[in-house]
């Protein structure tokens, strides 16, 4: 099983040379620190600004620039600054090439839902439906299971969904899965040591196994 | 130049009565309005509508509108870290209309820029698409979303000069430049406020026309929600 | 019989402090010269600058700045520039108090023709439509009649029309008049020299003549 | 930071195909692609629709690529000044779509922000309404405009930084941010090209997500049409 990292880490092989990149909160924003130095990308932050630094130091702080999560963040060399109608014109005018996002649920025709649990406090979904609506090419980062041990990748989503027939892609802790056009996940890598048995029970939705699954590497 | 100043926070505010409808720039607590908002705290009114992405913290921001009961209902994006908005909220005291944030920063653009309304993908098949109208444009689906105006729109800005031009800095921007276009009156609060003909016109992120009241605001706090350092 | 500059001169006393103004090309231009010194009004070119200074000297002209008739322009001092799209959105989203223009007719409810003349080349209604269905206050600036002798206030415009129940008041060479919410044109000052029945013989439209008609006063 | 530097203005416009769909920035001769023009001069490309405020003057400006007869149709504003377009509109070797100069700017900006229709009310009770879904809001007829998008938009800034990020000077800034955002591919002549990291983040009218190409122009004339000065 990976760890959050290493989940990150596994995202970071999908980013390609030259991709203008949204990293949602939790998991995706570690992806940043698997990227490899010598792809030149640029990460969007939703509330207005296009080429997230890293973190600054204590010397750099500066409360008027944070990222969309709301952290301190610095500005990367070439970046710009923009107002939040902007940045949503840049994001569902398909500008942003890759939306790195978590989610509670994932269906296998592609629908996610990450903002709302009945009954629960509902905070709202930031800027997560514009983003789904928007990407062409949207990777989830999440458990394969919830904390109750219960599959997050169904036949249909449980809870409201966030978007429709949105996600290409979901790099869990168990394995690398692609949802197919015609419905269902194809499995494209395990996690290493992790069975195709395994990860079978604990997916939900139609699980497609295409010849030998290959265990993810690592370098 | 058309001299747009007022003397301070509690000149530009002086007239906003309860139930009026507000719009606050501000993305967390980057960019607010603090001044205004201590001010408004000293006024008697309540049953405002607040249109904020946010709705601050416990004991920052909006969250001391709110505390004071002067809020009746949020329309916001997110508006996950105040306790005290999750309990008027649980207890039926706070009205909260969740939009998503890029219809959100849309619609207030659409209500400066006299747009009544426009087709956005966010939302389409979730309940956000819930009685809206829904349409294919070159082989994909769209929501119909109309426009948001306020009676009062605030705003905070770095600079500002007389005429009501305004720049921002940094991450501080975000939803300001959109709220004061749409705003029946804009009053903008700027941490330096200067004369007329002393900001580059090529630089402003807001042009005067949308500001009605600017004045130089004092003591920011800039709090800090996550502060966050390399190590 | 007002001259072209005297037209200009009449409108500018429409003027009020703290406007926001739209001058269109020919006569409306004028009309900057004759608002009075002591109002603080600021003049918008719809190709993107709000504050409109005089013409430059030869030392200052900047084929970088110009206006929307693409006259080389300066800027008044506070003066801000945008884009296209955020000029249009003040105009639409009714920021600019005031937009004077030509025309080649007006109707008595206040409909106004001055793009298109069936025959002839069309060039283009530039931001005339947008500026006619946004403004709440809309003074014409143009001739009684055509060259040819015939009245262009009309009962019901005869050319293409740019803008319906707009216009909210007319300066032409012989009188000063305001489009009644009921339909008609009502008389307000005369030329000087000017009789009622001049204006009423040249005025194609319903005409509302209310008590004494005083004439024009210019100082 | 990616980099979109080309050599300059043959290789950014090299596979601009016949019969393409162009935008190109610029209010009257101010802010319009120069150096671009010039490249696309020595093209053997016919067939183009080109998508500009307005269609420059017989011997500059995309008048030069009328005359060449390389354009099927312009989608303009306001098309006064040119003999040669006169001459081919009248002769049927031109076609041109007429909009008003708001509606033109906002469906440019409504292609690149991903919005494929919105409300306006320009051109209500007009031949532009002819056709179009017309409807009311607060007591307001408008009417539906759709999204205008490009294969190629061809902008001008001052300066520019090899991530592509644009700042325009005076008015000719006019159409450009709007079209840089509606352009498949965005090519960005710059009369200063610096390097990423060279000009203020907060300064920038186009983020450089925009753009894929950018080049240094040359020999810039900058031709007034109204040449008017203060005696």
């Amino acid at each position: 099983m990976l760890t959050k990292d290493q989940i990150a880490q596994r995202i970071a092989k999908e980013v390609k040379n030259g991709q203008y990149i949204n990293l949602g909160i939790g998991i995706p924003t570690l992806v940043a620190n698997y990227i490899p130095n010598e792809l030149e990308v640029v990460l969007q932050s939703e509330n207005g600004l296009l080429g997230i630094g890293p973190f600054p130091t204590e010397d750099q702080i500066d409360p008027d620039l944070i990222n969309a999560g709301k952290q301190t963040v610095t500005m990367a060399k070439g970046s710009a600054l923009f107002n939040s109608a902007e940045s949503f014109a840049m994001i569902r005018g398909g500008h942003v090439h890759l939306t790195i996002l978590g989610a509670m649920e994932v269906s296998e025709n592609g629908d996610i839902a990450n903002w709302k649990i009945p009954g629960k406090m509902v905070k709202g979904m930031g800027g997560a439906m514009d983003l789904v609506a928007s990407a062409d090419n949207i990777i989830v980062a999440m458990q394969h299971c919830s904390r109750s041990g219960e599959s997050k990748l169904l036949p249909e989503c449980s809870l409201p969904i966030t978007g429709i027939r949105c996600v290409k892609k979901i790099v869990t802790d168990l394995a690398v899965l692609e949802v197919s056009e015609d419905g269902g996940f194809i499995l494209k890598e395990r996690a290493p040591g992790v069975s195709v048995e395994e990860i079978k029970s604990k997916t939900a939705g139609k699980l497609i196994v295409q010849g030998d699954v290959p265990e993810m590497i690592f370098e | 130049m058309i001299n747009k100043t007022v003397k301070n926070a509690t000149e530009a505010v002086a007239d906003i009565p309860s139930n009026s409808m507000l719009m606050m720039g501000g993305f967390g607590l980057t960019g607010i309005p603090e001044n205004c908002i201590s001010a408004l705290l000293e006024r008697d009114i309540s049953g405002l509508t607040i249109v904020s992405n946010n709705a601050g913290v416990d004991d920052f921001g909006i969250g001391l509108l709110l505390k004071k009961r002067m809020v009746k209902k949020m329309i916001s994006s997110y508006v996950g870290e105040n306790a005290e908005f999750e309990r008027q909220l649980l207890n039926g005291e706070l009205e909260v209309d969740l939009i998503p944030q890029g219809t959100l920063a849309e619609r207030v653009r659409a209500g400066g820029a006299g747009i009544p309304a426009f087709f956005t993908p966010a939302g389409v098949g979730t309940e956000v698409a819930e009685g809206k109208e829904i349409r294919e444009f070159d082989g994909k689906m769209y929501l119909l979303e109309n426009w948001l105006k306020a009676d009062f729109s605030i705003v905070k800005a770095w600079k500002g000069d007389t005429a009501g031009n305004l720049i921002f800095k940094g991450t501080a921007r975000n939803f300001n430049p959109m709220m004061a276009a749409a705003g029946k009156i804009c009053i903008a609060e700027v941490e330096e406020l200067v004369e007329a003909g002393q900001l580059n016109p090529n630089e402003i992120h807001t042009p005067g026309i949308y500001v009605q009241r600017i004045f130089q605001g004092k003591n920011y706090e800039k709090r800090i929600e996550q502060r966050t350092v390399s190590k």
